[in-house]
């Protein structure tokens, strides 16, 4: 049925265009022609594969030959030796070998994808096409195989470690859990995903709610729980319902409910909605809004695991930690283990966004570098502009710079960059972005999602807002700054909960590492992104100015004067640096400075 | 707190008795009572606050504490179209402030406020999940991507 | 019980296991400075929400400062309380809170007593970087009759939050709001006014800062003073003599009554007269009613309800009015002793002097902030005007007696003007928890069995139990008994009573920890409780050394009866010493 | 349902459900369907996934074509919302990006009727493991 024979799939990703790509199609389009194959075979654009670093891409199909590094040039001899001979151009062909330090054991994708094995595959709506795919099989196998202390110590070798942002070891903390006798335990899923800018959690419970309930039963079954509740934002209506989906479809089956699988093991699961407040990320503060209490955290110790829910032993993990644990019961301590780095065993999910031409969700093995997340899965940096930082971690976090590219993503180097893994929410910024700005947007974050419990996270966030925003306009004092860093660390040091403990993280790092834009900001009231407008001023240069009085029909509050045919000015005690002169100006004649 | 007094008729109560009976009246299900209130009165005045407390058991004070602790409830009717600008990260560096700058230039109202005439409520959320369509405007349940200060006075448009 | 063994300050400490690190380096005599933290051990009531962290210590091992009160030691642990990294940790935060806290100390009502003053001064604050552009928190300021809430002076120490709900149970306040506004408030950031408040007052009595005070009355006093056509009386309540010595320095527990009276006299007050005089006419008319009540129930009449609830004290009464608005027929009808005197005073004395009750003013020195309130009920008032136009705490006279540049420590004792002055030692332990339901005991149980009371004192009706209960043997006639102090155990006590489970015939509450010793108007005690029972010993010694031990036989209250009122009960009694309840229940409930 | 009583229930019923799956995807089943699947995270939803979904479902009938549509969850595409997967008989499956109607149309017209290829094809990009 196919009228085409062959097809060539040139990627049409932003780095592959850069690199001639078009040309490339261009070239094939004629040389096809010229070989009178126009109904044989057929040349089309794609997406980004996410190997950008060995663009341009082509792909033959059928027999997915991949080529890498395609140049102009090599369009004639893959018309005439693979398309018109079937011989493949080897020298093209992508060799894992040649590649240096790669990981990826021949396989040039960068992502493996675990928590997500399912997202995208099955439909989530239907617990068949979970089963389909090997679903409940690992509770199953867990009751029926293991006692909870061998199970535990599957998840122990596994090395997994919570994928929340703090990076306990998963087992441990389950072992911990079940030590501690009580009449009554539970297993909680903290589903309040509150980074600014992440939504893994939110893409796995959407695209495979099952493996979050299977693994939360088998979590139940290791620490001696009956009883499961997910705490979800109120924000994600679908992923709510695909969750009660899910458990309806789970007790139907007996997946959940009384006598797992005839093992005479109980486990169910209820939700539990949040309500619009980050701080609940924190495990006291969640376990209290649970209780329907304000979401104030409380002093640790005690942890959960000794007193929680309702003062009774309780695990807390997040989605993305319990969605790995059925895979690894399944393939065992060692598979999982076998991914990763030293520390970090296994896959992370990050949600990539901001300045890149990607912005997507992906899953890769731990020890990946930024390089290879930014510039290959991620298609690099949107418009072609020049990579400034990243941020992971979100208010908690820290940026990752030019001189980070390189360094193997995993829990501790993130942390010895002065940044964190959080949740994996990835955001790229660009040369456009001011950094002091940035900090400051956290910060603002950070001052409105403070429970305000104790003094140094109520208090101290508003004051490090406040000086930041002296700095970006154009106030603030070399004293400052030597305060605004005494400030964070004391706020770091001396506040309840994680929370207050990690949010001068954003001050702290992009003061470690554009300590420059800082100065430009404080000493030369310059923002040297252009971002903060108290430190712009708009001029219109009247040598390139016509008068064709454009701007001044233009600005919003009168700013601009100047006869016709006479070079304009603006007023800049009037402007409001609105920028809707620039973008009416025809003759480049306004400039910020 | 602005109070806007409430008269609550007979059948509203009722429905929140019921809303409260069907969380068996349990004090450790506020938060859940309040959600289910706030679906079915859009808002949370103070007097369905006070029949909640006596329902609960709980004191009048704690319900507030807990309403005013959380940024999804409100005490404020949104207007008949609530719009919503993400902040979120992803959303912020691709511009959601001009985006929002626009809404409140165009509607006149702050964040946090209705129009006069009670069509539109400007707020902003944080991260919605959908960061691969920053920056992203929600109004009422549509959701709006790639939104441009140029294109708000399009979506205003819609509800007109 | 297992020892811990840890090291602070380089010194090995032992304690039991569960003790702070607070606790233990206090042990040590290493003092950290705490803020937020309070431990009213004696009434089961620890605040410690880790808030201020201003006690933030070294722990070893751990990559943050430790809340010393809020941090369980272990074995092992090695602290460090005085460290650089510690020092800088607390004056900054110190800095951060004193950045958002107004700088009136000059005309702040908690100024000399204030523990956040204190700590800045202890720690040497002497300027806040960034002052002049920091934004502060700032809210609405509320009057209530008794208590003022400036809450811009709010810390978030939380305490009067736990004494409000988890010592009080009366659930007029929560922390509201988040972040930067956080704060403690009632519903909806209303007036107490319009809350379930009792004005017990335990919130101000623990409040660090000047954000909860009390109502000042002492301006009107001195007005009426300084005002040639008024007669001013001042009745002082039994609690206040135990404790009005803290103020000026002495021991907790020093009895001052004939020091207060001549401070009294000397500030000009034309008539110093004591609520225990009013006291043991409560006694009268209470004891009565609870007699009556009795033989009626004995003889089977069903309308009777038993047991009666004593009503001196306002917070329980506002108390029940909020929450037992179904029991409200429960309680004595019999006034409060300052309620009593108020009314006395304006009719029997007014007459006496020949003076309209407008030309009098009556004032009251009470260890409590719900008198407040009390005197300015509406049933407590004749077309208008108050029976007791103004009542001071025991803190407001201390300033009083400052303020008239009085030697209080070297004053010679004197004695209280008569009639109404004349008290018995049955009057005096109405400060004391168990004292009132004593008092009636020794009137009551004369009068029932006609005998004479050999042994006065009811050893089984003190203690500083929350709830107890006796049963005391009126010849052959055992009368049970049920006493709670604290509007929680109140609570309990009474949701017991209203369930039917329970056999008393006469039940005494007091809405403070301890009784009035323990009022809300009282001397600060600073979260050290051994002061509560320091002043209930002296109230107990000053009825030990009284001639008259015993209400009915003050010979003033019997010339008050025969020349005046009557009998108890009588009429004119009905009509000047008895009042009735209103269900408040709904008050705050606008629909 | 029924509810599954144990491990091997629930191993039998997998390998019935897979090969069922099996023959359907692999196309060993002569009279299989074309299969569409619609990535139907929130994103997706926002950009217009569900009016895609409809009109596929809606279209593929009307023009006579043997089909299954169903939902399923984040691809990881974000950028290139609504994405959707077709898979053609005994074929690898294509992923489909910034599909609105005009392009679902061009894609059951080209693509699935003549198995020609169009533009906007998102090659997949991640490894996914198999869960044996």
């Amino acid at each position: 049925m196919a009228k085409y024979k062959m097809h060539l799939l040139v990627c049409g990703g932003t780095s592959c265009r850069a690199s001639a790509s078009d040309s490339i199609i261009e070239k094939f389009k004629s040389e096809i022609a010229a070989n009178g194959l126009e109904n044989d075979v057929q040349v089309i654009l794609t997406g980004c594969f996410g190997f950008c670093e060995n663009g341009p891409i082509v792909k033959v199909l059928p027999d997915n030959t991949f080529y890498t590094q395609v140049k102009p040039e090599d369009v004639t001899e893959i018309i005439a030796e693979h398309v018109i001979k079937g011989k493949k151009v080897n020298r093209l062909i992508y060799n894992p070998e040649q590649k240096k330090g790669s990981k990826s054991k021949g396989f040039y994708r960068k992502q493996i994808r675990i928590a997500l094995r399912n997202c995208g595959v099955i439909n989530p709506e239907n617990v068949d096409e979970y089963i389909a795919r090997d679903g409940y099989q690992a509770i199953g196998k867990v009751l029926k195989d293991y006692t909870p202390a061998q199970a535990i110590d599957i998840i122990k070798k596994s090395g997994l470690r919570g994928r929340g942002g703090g990076g306990f070891p998963t087992g441990l903390k389950w072992e911990i859990a079940s030590k501690n006798a009580a009449d009554q335990k539970y297993v909680v899923c903290n589903a309040d995903e509150g980074d600014p800018g992440a939504f893994m959690d939110r893409s796995v419970l959407e695209g495979d709610p099952h493996s979050v309930l299977e693994a939360m039963a088998i979590c139940g079954y290791c620490i001696g729980a009956t009883q499961g509740v997910i705490y979800i934002r109120a924000e994600y209506p679908l992923a709510i319902t695909r969750l009660k989906i899910a458990i309806n479809q789970a007790r139907e089956y007996g997946l959940l409910g009384k006598d797992i699988l005839g093992s005479g093991f109980d486990f169910d699961i209820t939700l539990r909605y949040g309500a619009g407040a980050f701080v609940c990320g924190e495990e006291t503060s969640l376990i209290h809004s649970m209780e329907g209490l304000r979401g104030e955290p409380t002093n640790k110790p005690p942890f959960p695991a000794e007193s929680g829910y309702l003062g009774k032993p309780t695990n807390v993990n997040n989605v993305e930690t319990f969605a790995s644990v059925p895979v690894i019961i399944l393939k065992g301590a060692d598979w999982f283990s076998s991914i990763g780095t030293e520390k970090s065993k296994g896959t992370k999910v990050f949600a990539l966004a901001g300045k890149i031409n990607n912005v997507g969700l992906i899953e890769v093995p731990m020890g990946t570098t930024l390089r290879e997340v930014i510039f290959e899965i991620g298609g690099g940096i949107k418009n072609g502009k020049k990579f400034k930082a990243a941020q992971t971690g979100g208010p908690s976090g820290g940026c990752l710079t030019e001189k980070h590219l390189d360094t193997p993503i995993d829990f501790d180097n993130l942390i010895a960059a002065g940044s964190m893994m959080g949740s994996g929410g990835m955001i790229v910024m660009d040369e456009d972005d001011c950094m002091v700005s940035i900090a400051k947007f956290f910060l603002d974050f950070t001052v409105e999602e403070s429970c305000g419990k104790c003094a140094p996270c109520r208090i101290g966030n508003k004051r490090l807002y406040e000086i930041l925003e002296r700095i970006t306009n154009g106030e603030g004092t070399m004293e400052e700054l030597e305060r605004l860093r005494n400030l964070s660390l004391v706020i770091k040091d001396t506040s309840l909960c994680g929370l207050g403990q990690t949010s001068p993280n954003p001050v702290l790092s992009t003061m470690d590492n554009f300590y420059h834009e800082y100065l430009a900001h404080v000493n030369d009231k310059k923002c040297p992104a252009g971002q903060c407008k108290s430190l712009m001023k708009y001029v219109i240069e009247p040598e390139a100015c016509v008068g064709c009085t454009a701007c001044a029909r233009n600005c919003p509050v009168n700013a601009i004067s100047g006869e016709r045919k006479k070079p304009h000015v603006i007023d800049t005690a009037i402007c409001i640096k609105c920028g809707a002169c620039i973008e009416k100006c025809k003759f480049n004649a306004i400039s910020i400075k | 707190m602005s109070h806007i007094k409430v008269e609550l008729k007979q059948e509203q109560i009722t429905k929140l008795k019921e809303i409260c009976k069907s969380f068996d009246n349990e004090a450790g299900e506020l938060i859940n009572v309040l959600h289910k209130t706030q679906e079915t009165f859009g808002y949370l005045p103070a007097e369905v606050q006070e029949v909640i407390a006596r329902e609960l058991n709980v004191s009048v004070a704690k319900v507030y504490g807990v309403v005013t602790f959380y940024s999804f409830f409100t005490m404020i009717p949104k207007g008949k179209h609530p719009i919503s600008i993400c902040t979120g990260t992803a959303c912020y560096v691709r511009g959601a402030e001009k985006v929002l700058d626009e809404f409140k230039r165009i509607l006149d109202v702050k964040v946090g406020e209705t129009s006069p005439d009670g069509k539109f409520s400007l707020s902003c959320l944080r991260c919605v999940g959908a960061c691969g369509l920053a920056p992203v405007v929600s109004v009422g349940d549509k959701i709006y991507g790639r939104v441009s200060p140029d294109g708000v006075k399009d979506i205003l448009k819609e509800y007109e | 019980m297992e020892t811990i063994k840890l090291t602070i300050d380089n010194k090995p400490v032992e304690v039991p296991a569960g003790t702070s690190v607070y606790q233990a380096a206090k042990n040590l005599g290493i003092d950290i400075p705490v803020l937020c933290y309070m431990n009213l051990h004696d009434l089961g009531i620890e605040n410690k929400p880790a808030g201020c962290r201003i006690c933030v210590v070294e722990v070893e091992g751990r990559r943050n400062l430790a809340p010393s009160c809020s941090t369980t030691c272990a074995n092992g642990m090695v602290v460090k309380t005085h460290t650089t990294r510690v020092i800088n940790a607390r004056r900054t935060v110190m800095e951060l809170i004193l950045s958002d806290h107004p700088k009136d100390c000059l005309t702040c009502p908690k100024s000399g007593s204030c523990d956040l003053q204190n700590m800045a001064v202890k720690m040497g604050v002497r300027n806040i970087p960034g002052q002049a552009y920091a934004e502060m928190s700032t809210y609405k300021t509320d009057f209530s009759p008794s208590i003022i809430r400036d809450m811009d002076k709010c810390i978030m120490c939380r305490r009067c939050e736990t004494m409000c709900n988890d010592f009080q149970t009366v659930g007029a306040l929560s922390g509201v709001n988040r972040g930067f506004m956080a704060v403690v408030a009632p519903a909806f950031e209303q007036d107490l006014e319009k809350s379930p408040c009792t004005y017990c007052g335990q919130c101000v009595a623990v409040c660090p800062t000047g954000a909860l005070t009390e109502v000042d009355h002492t301006p009107k006093v001195i007005r009426a003073l300084a005002d040639p056509t008024k007669t001013v009386l001042v009745q002082t309540a039994p609690a206040v003599r135990a404790a009005l010595g803290e103020e000026f320095g002495l021991e907790p527990g020093t009895s001052v009554t004939g020091k207060m009276v001549a401070a009294l006299r000397q500030i000009g007050f034309d008539y110093i007269f004591d609520t225990d005089f009013a006291a043991d006419l409560t006694i009268m008319e209470e004891g009565t009613e609870l007699l009556t009540r009795l033989g009626k129930h004995l003889s089977g009449d069903k309308t009777v309800k038993l047991p009666i609830l004593t009503s001196c004290c306002p917070g329980w009464v506002g108390f029940f009015e909020h929450n037992y608005p179904d029991m409200l027929d429960v309680p004595s009808t019999a006034k409060s002793p300052q309620q009593m005197f108020g009314a006395i005073a304006k009719s029997y004395f007014a007459e006496k002097l020949g003076k309209k009750r407008e030309e009098l003013v009556v004032v009251s020195v009470m260890p409590c902030l719900a008198k407040k309130y009390e005197c300015q009920r509406d049933e407590f008032k004749v077309d208008g005007n108050p029976d007791v136009d103004f009542s001071i705490s025991t803190r407001e006279l201390a300033h009083l007696i400052k303020e008239f540049n009085i030697g209080f420590n070297e004053l010679a004792d004197e004695d209280f003007d008569r009639p109404l002055g004349e008290s018995t030692g049955a009057s005096v332990i109405f400060g004391a928890t168990g004292g009132v339901i004593e008092a009636a005991t020794r009137t009551a149980y004369e009068l029932h069995t006609g005998k004479t009371l050999e042994k006065v004192d009811f050893m089984e009706l003190r203690g500083m139990d929350g709830i107890r209960s006796a049963t005391i043997d009126f010849n052959g006639l055992p009368i049970n008994i049920g006493i709670a102090h604290g509007l929680g155990n109140a609570r309990k006590l009474l949701d017991q009573v209203r369930a039917g489970k329970t056999n008393y015939h006469a039940i005494e509450i007091m809405a403070c920890p301890g009784g009035c010793i323990g009022g809300g108007g009282q001397p600060l005690h600073h979260g050290d409780t051994s002061v509560l029972k320091a002043r209930t010993k002296a109230i107990y010694s000053e009825d030990t050394n009284k001639k008259i031990r015993k209400s009915h036989e003050n010979p003033y209250i019997i010339k008050l009866y025969e020349e005046f009122l009557g009998k108890p009960m009588s009429h004119k009694a009905h009509e000047l010493l008895h009042t009735h309840y209103f269900d408040k229940s709904s008050k705050d409930i606008f629909i | 349902m029924a509810k599954i009583k144990s491990l091997d229930d629930l191993r039998m019923m997998k390998e019935s459900l897979q090969s069922k799956i099996n023959l359907r995807e692999k196309g060993e089943d002569p009279g299989s369907h074309v299969q569409i699947k619609v990535a139907m995270a929130t994103c997706g939803i926002a950009s217009g996934a569900k009016t895609v979904m409809e009109f596929m479902m809606e279209e593929l009938e009307k023009r006579g074509i043997e089909s299954v549509v169903t939902q399923t969850g984040c691809m990881g595409y974000c950028y290139a919302e609504p994405t959707i997967e077709v898979k053609l008989p005994g074929q690898e499956p294509v992923v489909f990006g910034y599909v609105d109607t005009k392009k679902a149309d061009e894609i059951i017209e080209k693509y699935i009727k003549n198995g020609e290829l169009v533009e906007g094809i998102i090659p997949m990009n991640y490894e996914t493991i198999d869960n044996k």
